[in-house]
Parts: structure tokens; sequence; C-alpha cells
């Protein structure tokens, strides 16, 4: 492989921010039609060496080649002008626009005057997305279309120029798995075609399905590249932390007690119907299905944010009904959110601040807030789930990512809930905090809490889980226990194929 | 039919308009009259060249609140320069180069304020609310507190002449909404308002030049804002240091009216337009119809909050809508 | 459980340049106060009598009225929304508070008021708070509608108390307390209970969580409409509070008397640097920036220049303060768009 | 409110009933007269003239009317212009926002037929051919009676006016107006004629709000140590000095001097606090004001400009005049 030429190749790129060295002399290329993976965990300089690559980053010292010729890229429309083309993990798209707009962004085609020339513009849109198997027309609004499809407007941005190397950040970060079979035939045919692909994902399997080669970063330096057929998850996890993993099935049982919660023929139309699960305490149910299953709904519900259009809610087997998160929250149920920058956490606030957040009412003496009070909460967790932050002062949102996730997970701890809910625990998280959290699940589970994970990653589901509800298409497929439940009859049920309908 | 209620359903202030224009000429005999359309078109036309405006600066997600004094010194300029001492040989084509000035000191201003929004990245609200207290500063100055007065009687006879059957300044105004409606729907430029203003970043990375686009949508707005303060003085033979003053919150309550979100991103001048209308047909129908001034005031924001509610009932995402 | 966690690049960078002790983050943290100590000694060089007591005194007791509602103003803005109903809201006030006093003396009259007002700022509380309807447009609509109903009300007569001399309604505007002008303890009084509420009880916890972030904060159990609905009863009361300064110190009212303070006090809260976008701000650092609006105003006039001129410099210094604000919290001095 | 209700409603069937008739102007049948006033509610005098309008109005049988408020907006009250054109009124009146900015739509009025009465504030020079009539008060010479008051205040004891000397300080209207801009004109030209011992170090406006007065007055306050006179251009600011001085404790050392009585103004000059000011009435405004419309519309003579008596007021001949109702 390597006497061909490479379709892009870094060398010795040096990046610094004031006070840090993001990217220490890496080194990195990707071929004419491979897919080379690029593995790190949070803040090991990814982010930073894809900015530099798609010209929004310009590096200190280093070169970059295109096919061995020596280019600056001090733009993004530089960069893809010569052919590299970030796809980017957010949307980035207009959504009052037309998914022929978003595609030729900054470029429309012009006629006199500044006119666009819709007919160009549609006919060269219209072949993009066809080549894409795409099943709307080019003149559709964005703000119509699903996220999987918006994605596929995000993909065909980088069919519009003869691109040499394609980035694709954390692609599948919210597609379904039925998506994710559709880019990944992308990725092949554009492999096919030529075209070098830089593939940045947390999620192995995906990166041992798709790879041919990867590289690891880790503290902004640049560790290895390993061939992906001839080596295994724990050589790279091994790589990127510098120690191994143990990621396994869940064979666990613990010490069961009481039902905690349980729903009775809970319907909200139209999102989900008919739904009937319980969870013990010191128990840890999943929830498993593809995205729009219903799943984060049900949790929503819970929790007071839906109100149920039919059904009961029982808590420790009395019928109640959850008017607000407030009310939720006074019944001893909690909500770690799917998006904790969103929902989570609010980013401009402190730590502490964050962490008191739902009990800040009872943390009063007279009419003040408590200081001590609240800085010994956060003390008592940020020790207990091992918090990096220099200080209780520090703004949330420049903590990374896991530590920001823990905050949100220490913030409902601290209200001693008799149920949690954790919804999709570890998304957008680096491999060494993934882990951490799930043994932290496990662990709240023996101290005899009842936890409901929401998950879209089946290993984490398998790992922490010891009954696991497959979902699809808002109702209750089929209920496993962790002896019965196989990485093949889970798929199924979450598929609408076969599995027992829990009526 | 059925076009027309998806049409209807996406510019509901286009029923709304209609609703008032149904029950004004039911209610009240002088309404429903070709004169007095034509009033109204000419009366709305002040803030609907700025609406114009308005519509693109804030589909690009910003807002400017200084229109009001641009237009005071635009006039201003106009009505001072066309009676200089230099232009006295010039006849009626005196009027010219105030005119010029005073659609430069518009395009100017504008230009000031998109180049602070885009350089220094203070909110576009910040920036205007400074310059709408400074413009009006420079309008005393340069006016020394006084009115001026058109010598020319051309230059009135010029806001009062006639088109055909159409007055020259509705002829005028709906001429600029055509253009400013091809302008943003036609034109590379105006597609980049929307990417900008839906998502800039995504702008940014396209390589659209966000701060050069924002800064000529400011130049567009302060070109209106200055040309509505140009008809408004041939309207008056005159122009006051006054003059214009809470224009800028009528304005943008009619671009918002008119279905423009103020988050940006999203709006028409189709909207902007029905907007303006409902307003000048408010008000022009209260007037026929004898409705108290003080009366006519809490009307008027009743109508504007009721409308904004409806507006969100009607597209509100129903039953999937989480409770937060 | 797995101890090794890195720190994401670029961050700790990021957070040491913030705790830094360089000029950039002086500016960040006490711009405001440079500002305002530099325009102080600006004046106290053009003008001798600019740092006399006495006018010291006179600026922050013109400036108590648009200061109360300021600090009202800031709390509705820290929650993320915007009041423009002030203005129209103060005229309301005033000549309410004005034409009570001789009908039933100035108590009950000031409690009638304060009841009227607070309801007013609960329409917009409903409206903003639990209807979701944007603030900027809801309180434009009101600000047109309080004027007409102050019209209403008196039937555009002034209104005037009779008998100025007896009433203890007097010590609002004109009095002293401690040999301190009563308007100057109010304003001070009313700033630093606000400032306690906003940064060390749970309300106010809750408002800059709200202000940041709504749906997190939802998703913490607060209540978000009841929250931002306080709000606006507190920038009503606010204004009740400052419409009883205004009408002791004139002993009358016009219908229009607040007209365009809306504008005045919304610039004193962002000269203060609170952010429009919300959950960030300061109750003290609104005093200051509504301090350096009366001594802008002030100190002009005594320096001969005319009243128009204040304008201009507002608009430089509004421009100035708050891109001084802006580029010390991103640490570069232009914005980095292309 | 009530009156004002009644004739909004009296108003519609009234216009009704012209409509009925074909516009057909008979000897007997009712006139209908438009009026666009400036800016109602801004302050009492404007209120007090809409009222009493309304009033004489409802006294004469003959008479409807369609009251309309610009709200101090130029754009506005041509616009209002246009509407009472479009409803064909016989007559209307106006009360300029602005003396340039209306006059070619009082030319419109005029084309289309219809006679202008000007009321309260004259328009410009330009305009004077196109109305009937003006009426109200004259402000340039109101101005030059502040002024001569002024100097009688100044003057010591048996000291000639004329001889008087001081420092004063003027507090003018609404920058931009024309009745701020004359009433300014004539007592600056009037008080260098009649006492140019007297210097004004300084004119600020008051915007015809008290507590902007107010303000004003507390900074010449703590500028000039003496302050001999303070000239304002209504009641309503000057009170607004005056309450600046008497919390200053300075009251006594200076003269105030007003336009436009009003009862607050009233009060203080019996109190002996308020030196004197220019009785005008609202009443008298209004009235007069409808009188010249209908003498116009009788086809009588009526001379261009008609202005009504607005005498001095002081402490000395106050009780000559009833107490102003605003």
């Amino acid at each position: 492989m390597t006497d061909q030429t490479p379709a892009l190749r870094l060398d010795g790129i040096v990046k610094t921010f004031p006070g840090v060295r993001a990217l220490d002399g890496v080194s990195f290329e990707v071929l004419p039609g491979e897919c080379h993976a690029l593995l790190g965990e949070n803040g090991a300089g990814k982010s930073t060496l894809m900015k530099v690559l798609a010209g929004m980053h310009q590096p200190d010292e280093g070169r970059i080649f295109i096919e061995e010729q020596e280019v600056v890229l001090p733009t993004p429309l530089d960069a893809k002008a010569k052919g590299v083309v970030l796809i980017h993990q957010e949307l980035s798209l207009a959504e009052e626009m037309t998914a022929a707009e978003n595609i030729f962004l900054g470029e429309l085609p012009r006629k006199r005057f500044g006119m666009v020339d819709w007919k160009t513009l549609f006919a060269r849109a219209g072949e993009i997305l066809k080549k894409l198997n795409c099943d709307f027309g080019p003149e559709t609004k964005v703000s119509r279309l699903s996220i999987a499809k918006k994605q596929m407007v995000e993909i065909a941005r980088a069919l519009t120029v003869d691109a040499k190397a394609v980035i694709f950040d954390e692609p599948t970060a919210s597609l379904t798995d039925a998506e994710k079979v559709v880019l990944f035939d992308i990725i092949r045919d554009l492999k096919a075609d030529g075209v070098g692909i830089v593939y940045i994902s947390h999620r192995m399997d995906e990166i041992f399905t798709i790879s041919d080669r990867l590289s690891v970063l880790r503290d902004g330096a640049y560790r290895g590249t390993l061939v992906t057929a001839e080596t295994d998850e724990d050589e790279v996890t091994r790589l990127m932390i510098g120690r191994s993993l143990d990621y396994s099935r869940n064979v666990q049982h613990a010490e069961l007690g009481d039902i905690a919660l349980e729903a009775r023929n809970l319907s909200c139309d139209p999102l989900f119907r008919d739904v009937n699960f319980h969870v013990r305490q010191g128990e840890v149910l999943g929830f498993y299905g593809l995205v729009g299953a219903g799943r984060t709904e049900i949790a929503e519900t819970l929790f007071g944010l839906r109100h149920p259009s039919s059904g009961q809610i029982l808590l420790d087997r009395e019928e109640v009904h959850v008017a607000s998160p407030a009310d939720a929250i006074a019944r001893g149920i909690s909500l770690v959110p799917e998006s904790r920058k969103e929902q989570g956490l609010v980013l401009g606030m402190n730590c502490r601040d964050n962490m008191t957040l739902p009990q800040i009412g009872d943390l009063t003496a007279g009419p003040f807030v408590a200081n001590g009070a609240e800085i010994a909460i956060y003390d008592q967790y940020r020790d207990r789930l091992e918090i990096k932050a220099p200080s209780w002062r520090s703004i949330v949102g420049n903590l990374s990512g896991g530590n920001q996730q823990k905050i949100v997970i220490g913030k409902w701890l601290a209200m001693k809930p008799r149920v949690l809910i954790v919804d999709e625990p570890t998304r957008g998280i680096d491999v060494g905090s993934k882990s951490e959290i799930h043994n932290l699940i496990r662990e709240l589970a023996r101290s005899g809490y009842a936890i409901i994970v929401i998950s879209s990653e089946m290993p984490e589901v398998l790992h922490v889980s010891d009954r696991i509800v497959a979902m699809y298409q808002g109702r209750v497929m089929r209920e496993f226990t962790s002896d019965e439940v196989t990485e093949d009859n889970l798929v199924q049920a979450i598929s609408g194929i076969g599995g027992e309908r829990a009526a | 039919m059925n076009n027309a209620l998806t049409w209807l359903l996406r510019n509901p202030i286009w029923g709304f308009v209609l609703l008032i224009f149904v029950f004004f000429s039911v209610s009240n005999e002088f309404f429903f009259d070709p004169q007095n359309f034509k009033n109204i078109l000419v009366q709305t036309s002040t803030i609907g060249l700025i609406a114009l405006g308005m519509t693109l600066v804030m589909i690009n997600g910003n807002i400017d609140l200084s229109v009001g004094a641009t237009l005071a010194l635009a006039a201003s300029l106009a009505i001072d320069i066309q009676g200089w001492e230099v232009f006295a040989s010039w006849g009626s084509w005196a009027i010219l180069p105030g005119v010029l000035a005073g659609l430069l000191s518009g395009v100017l201003l504008g230009a000031l304020n998109g180049f602070i929004v885009w350089k220094t990245g203070v909110d576009a609200f910040i920036v205007t609310l400074g310059a709408m207290l400074g413009v009006r500063g420079l309008v005393f100055i340069y006016t020394q507190e006084q009115s001026f007065f058109a010598m020319n009687f051309a230059y009135s006879d010029f806001g009062a002449s006639s088109v055909g059957p159409l007055p020259t300044l509705a002829v005028l105004f709906l001429l600029f909404a055509l253009i400013t409606h091809l302008l943003l729907s036609r034109t590379v430029h105006g597609r980049n308002t929307y990417a900008v203003g839906g998502n800039r970043e995504a702008a940014v990375n396209a390589g659209i030049r966000v701060g050069p686009h924002m800064l000529i949508n400011f130049v567009i707005v302060g070109f209106f804002a200055a040309l509505a303060g140009i008809t408004l003085s041939t309207q008056m033979g005159a122009s006051t240091p006054n003059l214009g003053r809470e224009y800028e919150l009528w304005t943008i309550t009619a671009v918002v009216l008119g279905g423009t979100k103020l988050s940006g991103g999203s709006g028409t001048i189709i909207g902007t337009l029905g907007g303006v209308l409902a307003i000048g047909i408010l008000r022009n129908g209260m007037n026929l119809m004898q409705v108290p001034a003080f009366y006519v005031l809490v009307i008027l924001g009743t109508i504007l909050i009721a409308v904004l509610f409806l507006d969100k009932q009607l597209t509100r995402r129903g039953k999937g809508e989480l409770r937060t | 459980m797995v101890a090794e966690t890195k720190p994401e690049a670029g961050r700790p960078a990021r957070i040491r340049r913030r705790t830094g002790s360089n000029a950039m983050s002086v500016f960040a943290k006490q711009g405001i106060l440079i500002a305002f100590a530099l325009f102080i000694v600006g004046f106290a060089i053009f003008s001798d009598r600019f740092l006399s007591a006495e006018n010291l005194m006179t600026v922050i007791r013109q400036s108590a009225i648009i200061g109360v509602m300021a600090i009202g103003v800031t709390v509705v803005v820290i929650g993320g929304n915007l009041d423009l109903s002030v203005g129209s809201m103060l005229s309301f006030s005033t000549v309410l508070v004005v034409d009570l006093h001789d009908q039933m003396g100035p108590g009950l009259a000031i409690l009638v008021m304060l009841a009227a007002t607070l309801c007013l700022g609960a329409v917009n509380g409903l409206l903003v708070g639990y209807a979701r309807l944007n603030s900027l447009i809801v309180t434009l609509g009101m600000l047109s509608a309080i004027q007409g109903l102050v019209l209403i009300y008196s039937g555009g007569q002034n209104v005037d108390i009779v008998n100025q001399e007896s009433t203890w309604f007097a010590i609002f505007g004109r009095g002293y307390v401690f040999g301190i002008a009563t308007p100057i303890v109010i304003f001070l009084v009313f700033a630093l209970l606000v400032h306690v509420l906003m940064s060390s009880t749970a309300f106010g916890r809750r408002v800059y969580a709200v202000g940041g972030n709504p749906t997190a904060a939802v998703f913490s159990g607060i209540r978000r409409s009841r929250v931002v609905f306080t709000t606006y009863l507190i920038s009503a009361f606010a204004t009740g509070c400052a419409a009883v300064i205004l009408g002791s110190r004139v002993m009358g009212s016009q219908n229009n008397v607040g007209q365009g303070y809306e504008l005045l006090v919304l610039a004193g809260v962002i000269l203060g640097g609170t952010s429009l976008l919300g959950g960030s701000g300061n109750v003290l650092k609104t005093v200051v920036g509504v301090l350096i609006l009366g001594f802008i105003q002030n100190g002009l006039l005594l320096m001969g220049f005319a009243y128009y001129v204040q304008w201009l410099v507002t608009w430089i210094v509004i421009i100035l303060a708050v891109w001084l604000d802006v580029a010390a919290k991103r640490g570069r001095l232009f914005s980095p768009i292309a | 409110m009530t009156p004002k209700m009644k004739t909004w409603i009296a108003g519609t069937t009234a216009m009704a009933g012209i409509a009925l008739a074909g516009g057909a102007l008979a000897q007997d049948d009712p006139v209908t007269i438009g009026i666009t006033q400036n800016n109602v509610g801004v302050d009492s005098y404007q209120t007090t003239y809409e009222q009493a309008f309304v009033d004489a109005a409802a006294a004469n049988p003959n008479v409807e009317t369609v009251v309309l408020d610009a709200g101090g907006d130029v754009a506005r009250q041509i616009a209002q212009i246009q509407d009472l054109i479009q409803q064909r009124v016989d007559a209307i009146i106006i009360w300029p926002t602005n003396g340039n900015a209306v006059v070619p739509a009082v030319r419109q009025a005029h084309q289309a037929g219809i006679p202008v009465v000007i009321t309260n504030s004259n328009i410009a020079e330009e305009g004077m051919d196109f109305i009937a009539a003006f009426s109200g008060p004259d402000n340039i010479t109101q101005g030059a009676y502040s002024a001569e008051l002024m100097c009688e205040a100044l003057a010591e004891e048996g000291q000639d006016p004329a001889e008087a000397s001081g420092q004063i300080v003027q507090i003018s209207g609404q920058p931009g107006y024309t009745t701020a801009i004359e009433r300014q004109k004539g007592f600056e030209d009037r008080l260098a004629e009649a006492c140019p011992g007297v210097e004004i170090m300084e004119t600020q406006p008051g915007d015809w709000n008290r507590e902007k007065s107010q303000r004003v007055m507390e900074a010449f306050l703590t500028k000039y140590d003496t302050i001999d006179g303070v000239y304002s251009g209504d009641d309503n600011m000057g009170v607004g000095a005056l309450n600046a001085a008497k919390a200053a404790g300075r009251a006594d050392e200076m003269a105030f001097i007003g336009a436009t009585n009003f009862a607050v103004g009233y009060e203080a000059m019996e109190r002996g606090e308020y030196y004197g000011s220019i009785y005008q009435s609202p009443v008298d405004d209004a009235e007069a004001a409808l009188q010249t419309a209908l003498d116009v519309l009788a086809g009588e003579d009526v001379p261009k400009l008609n202005y009504f008596e607005t005498p001095k007021i002081t402490q000395e001949n106050m009780t000559e005049f009833s107490k102003p109702v605003f």
C-alpha cells in the first residue's frame, strides 16, 4: 500500500493554543481508496487535526500535501476546492433553505446580476442525491427532512467537488442502524472511486467494520498506525488509553429488592403505546431500540415532561400522576437526559451550581442559599465520581465531555432518587470515561438504586443491564433477561422481526 | 383552493389582512374606495420601505434600531442641501444632490453599523441601540434643532404625484418590494441571507464571508431607511429633527407580524408586506371610524400580542411537543 | 473505578487565560468600573464643579429613577427576556399614585398603585412566561397598550398633588434619610436587596439557570414559567418604586412622563455588562452602568455642551464598553468572523 | 371620556346621514368639521383644548366633528389629513405637529376644495396661501411678553426695567416644535431690546416635561453660583425648575417666568414663589378655532391671522383671571 501516492499527507503538524500544544508533530496519511480511521480520547487532538485538515485552523509548523503537492489551506473553502471535505458531526444546515442550496452553500451557481441558476443547481444536486439513493428531491426544504436525511444532505456536500479526501467526524452519532448501513455503502462507493476517507469515531464496532487502517492520537501526539484486519479492540484501546478495558456482558446478578417503578399499559399517542415494564430496587433495566422507537419519550413521560394519554405509572406499587419534572423529583425520580449540553447543563454556570440546581430550594439557611452545604455536596460527588475540574467555580462549558456527563450524573445522584433514569449515558464521550460510567451504573445498582438505562449502543446495554426491553416503533417487542439475550435476538426484536409482542 | 389554503397557513398575516379589510369595508362606508386604498399604500410606504430592509437584517439574525434616526438624517440632508446657494442655479435639478446626499448618509450609517457588528462581534441590538441615540444626536447637531423647508414645490409635488392610476410613492414602494423579493428569493446574496441567519457556523464553513454579508444587509436597510426619509419628506416638503421617532419599533412589529423570526433564518418579503399592510389598514380604518386616539394605542398593542399568540397556536408542533 | 481521564487539550489553557491576571482579564471583569473611573477623572479635569459632593449627590439622585427600574429589568434580562414596557408602565404608575394621593392619602395610594402595577407585570409574565411568546414583541405591544391605558385613565389631563407642603409623600422624592437624599437611599437599598436576591437565594439561582439554558432548567425541575413570571413581577415592582420617587419628586405627573425610559433603562443594563442572551449579569454593575449614563449627561451639561452631544457620547460609550467586555471574554479584540 | 364616546357615536351616525343626503350641503344641513390635533395627552393644555372643542361643537346642533390626534408624529398627521379629505369633511382644523411639514398636505386639502383652519401654532409662510385662516395665540408675542416680565422682575426697586441687569437661564420646550422655537425667539429678541443688561447664560430643553426640566435646573444650580432668573417655555416646566431651586434652598434668589399659565403655576404665583406667566386659555383657543372654521364655512370674510388675547399674568393682576383648570 505504501507505494501508492497518498491522497492526503500531513507531516509533523504542530498546533499550539496559548498555553497548550494541541498537536505535537503529528504525521498522518490517507491513501486513495482507503478508509483510515482516526482514534483518540476526547482532547487527544482529533478535532484540532481535523480542523487543520479542513482549513479551519492553520498549523504552526508542519506541512500538508495533497497528492504529494504541498498546499496551504487558509479557509474551509480552499480546502474544499483542493478536494478535502469535512463532514461535520453536528449538522450544519440552514433549515429554511432547500436541500440543493445547502449542498451548494457558498458556491451557488450564478446567472447574470448575481441571480441563482436554479436549473443548474437542481440538476446537479439531484444527480448527487440520486447517487446517494436519497428518496427526496433537491428542492425539498431541509426543515422537512429527518435527521438521517439531513445527514445525507451533509454528505452530498462532499460530492460536489472532485474530492480527494473526505473526513467523516462521528457521522453515525444520530443515525439508526439501518441508516448506518446506507452510510457505510456510501463510504464504500467513495472508496471504490478512489477517494481517501478519514473516519473519526468513538465506536469501536464501526471502526472495525469500515476502516482499512487506523491511527491513534493521545495527548496531541501520534501513537501509531495499525492495519485494522491485523489488530483487535484490546490493542487499539491500549494504544488509546494505555491500558485495556473490560467490556463484557453483564453476568452479575444483584440482590433484587421490591418493585420500585412500574408502567401498566402506558401510552402517549402517537409516540408509544401500551408499554408495560417494571424495575426493581438494585436492578438495571435496559431499553434498547432504534432512534425514534419511543424510548426517550417513555423516560420523558416518567419524568413528567409529557403526560400519558392512557395507562398507569406506579411508584412503590402506588399509582401516581407525574405532573411536571418538579413533581417527578419530589417523588424520587431522576432523569439524566439524552443531550447533556441542551438538557443536562447550564453551560455558563459553574460546576457546583449545576450540581445543586435541582435541590437548590432545599439547600437554604433562612432565605439564603447555604454555601457550605452546597460545596459539601459538590465535594462529595466530585470525589465519588472522580470529576476532574480545577475547582467548583470552573465553568461547566470548559470541561471535557466525560466530566460534564459526570456532573449531570452527580447532580441526580445528589438527589438520592429511588429511580434513576439514564438516557444515553455515554453519548459522545471517550472510551476511558465510558467505562467509568458503566462501572458507576453497576455500582449504583448494587447499592440499591432502581436504574433504567436507555442506549443505542448494544455493547453498552448488554454490559450494564440485568434485563433488557426491546422496543420497535413505540411498542415493547420483547423483554430479555441477561441470560437469554443474544446480539442476534436483540437485533431482531428491535427491527420488528420475530419477538413476542407484549400487548 | 387547497393551494390557497396552504399558502394562507404559511402566511397567516394575509388572512388577518383579509379579515380587517372585510371588517372595515363592511363597517365603514369611506373605507372601500380606490382613493382610500391609494392613501393606505402611501401611508404604509414609509414604514414599508424600512421594513423591506429590516426583513433582510432580521433574517440574518440581526436587528436595526437606528432606522428612525437614519430616516430623520436623510430627510434633513435632502431638504437642506437642495436649498444650498451652490445649487441655486440648478433649478429643480438641485433636488438631485440633496436626495443623493440623503441616500448616501443612510448607506454610510448602515455600513458603519454593519462594520461595527462585523468587527467587534457585539450584538446588533446593542450596536444599533447606541446608534439610535447617536444618530439622533447627529441629526440635532446638523440641523441645530431646526426644521427645514423645501423651497421648491417640485419636491413635494413629487410626493403627491401619480403614475397612471397609482400614487408615485406607492409605485416606488411596490417596485422596491418586488426588487427586494427577487433579491431575497432569487439571488445568491439573498439565499445566503437565510444561511447566515439559519446556521451561521454552516455559512462560515461554506466559505460565505459572513461579516461583509451582514454589512451589505445593514447597508440595504440603511439605504431603505434613508429612502423612506426622503419619500416621507416629499410628502411634507419639509424635514424635522424629530422625524421617525419610534419608527424602529413599528417597523420591527410589522416585520414580526409578517412571520419573520427574531432569531433569524426565516421570513419573506410577502409576509412583511402583509405585516405592513395590517398596521396601515388598522390605523386607517380606526381613523375613519373615529376610534379615539387613546383607544387606538390599546387596540394596536393588543392586536400585536394577539396575532403573535395565534401564530404560536397555529404553528405549534402539536402533541409531540415537550412540556418544557 | 478507572482513574485516568485526560483533560481535553486547549481547555486548561482557556481556563488559565480566564483566571490569569493579564490586562485582558482585568478588563473582562472590571472594564465597566475602569470606564466609570475614567469618566469621573475626565469630567473632573474639565469642570471644577463636577466632583463637588453636592453635584455627585445630584447625579445619583437623578439616576435613582432609571436606576431602580434598571435593577428590575436586569432581573428580567438575566432570565433571558426583555422588558420594553417599563417606560409606559412608569407613566401609568406615576399618574396613578399621584392621582390617588389626593383621593385616598399617600399610604393607600402607594399600595393600590403597586397592586395595579404588579397586575401589568403579571400580564407580561403570563404572556412571556406561561404562553411563551417572544418577550420583545409582547412588551412592545404592552408599551403601546399601557400608554393608551394611562391616557384613558387620566383622560389626558396632567395630575397634580394639591397640597404639596403637608404630605409625607414628599419624603420619597424630596426628603432625606440620615442626611442622604431619599431617592439615593431607595436606589442603593433596592440594588443591594435585589443583588442579594440574585446572588444568594434559590430564586436567584433559578433565574440564572432559566436564562442560561431554559431546557436544562426544566429538566432540573425548575418551574420555568413561574420563574419568568416572577421576574416580570420584580420588574413591575421596581417600576412602581421608581414611580413613587418620580411622583414625589415632581408632585404631579404628565401622561407621557416615562416615554423613552425603556431604552435608557436598557442602555444602563447593557452598560452594566448584562448579556441580552440571558444567564449572566450583575445587579450592582447595572448600578454602575446607570450612573455612567447619569454622569455623561451631567458632565457634558456642566461642560457646556448642547444636550444632544450626550446622545453621541452615549453611542460611543455603549459600543466601546460592550466591545471591551465581549473582547475580553473571547480573548481577542476583533471578532473572528471572516 | 364619556363625551368623547358620544361624539364618536354621534359622528358615525352623522356621517352616515351625510352620505345618505348625497353630500349636498344645504343651508340647514349640519356641517362636519375634522380636526387633527398635535399630541393630546402629552399635556393638559391639549387635552382641555380637545374637551372644549368637543363641548363647543356639541353646543351647536349644526356641527358634527371628527376628532383625530396625531400623537406628535408628523407622518401620522399627514395621513390623518388625507383620511379627512377622504371622508369629504366640510372643513379641516389642523394643530400642526410641525409648521413646515404639513404644508403639502394642507395644499392637498386646499386642492380638494376643503378649507383649512390652522390652530394654536401657525404653519410656515409658504403654506399661507392654502389656508383659509389661522386662529391661535401669537407665540412670538408671548415670548416677548415673557421677556418684558423678566426685565420687570429683575429691576431693582424703582429702577426702570430697561436698566435691569442679571444672569438668567432658559428652559425651552421640545426641540424642533414650532411653539418652542417661536417662544424662544420672541423671548430672546425682545430681551435684547427691553433690557440689554440681562444675559442668558444657557438654554437647555425641558421637553415640556416637568421632571426633565427639574433635572436640567438641578444641573444649572450646580453649574452657576448666581442665577437671577429662569424663563421656561411653559409653566409646567417652570414649576419643575421651581421645585429644583426650592430643594436646593435657592428659590428666593431668582425670579421664575413662564408661559401658558398652568394651575400649578397659578398656585405658585399665589404663594409668591413664581413671578409671572402668560395667560393662555385652551378654551378660548378651541372656541376661536371652531368659530373661525364656522365663519369660513358661512362664507364670511375672515382675516388670515386671528390671534386671541394672551395677556401677562403676575401676582398683582391674577385675581382678574380664573384659575386654569389644567
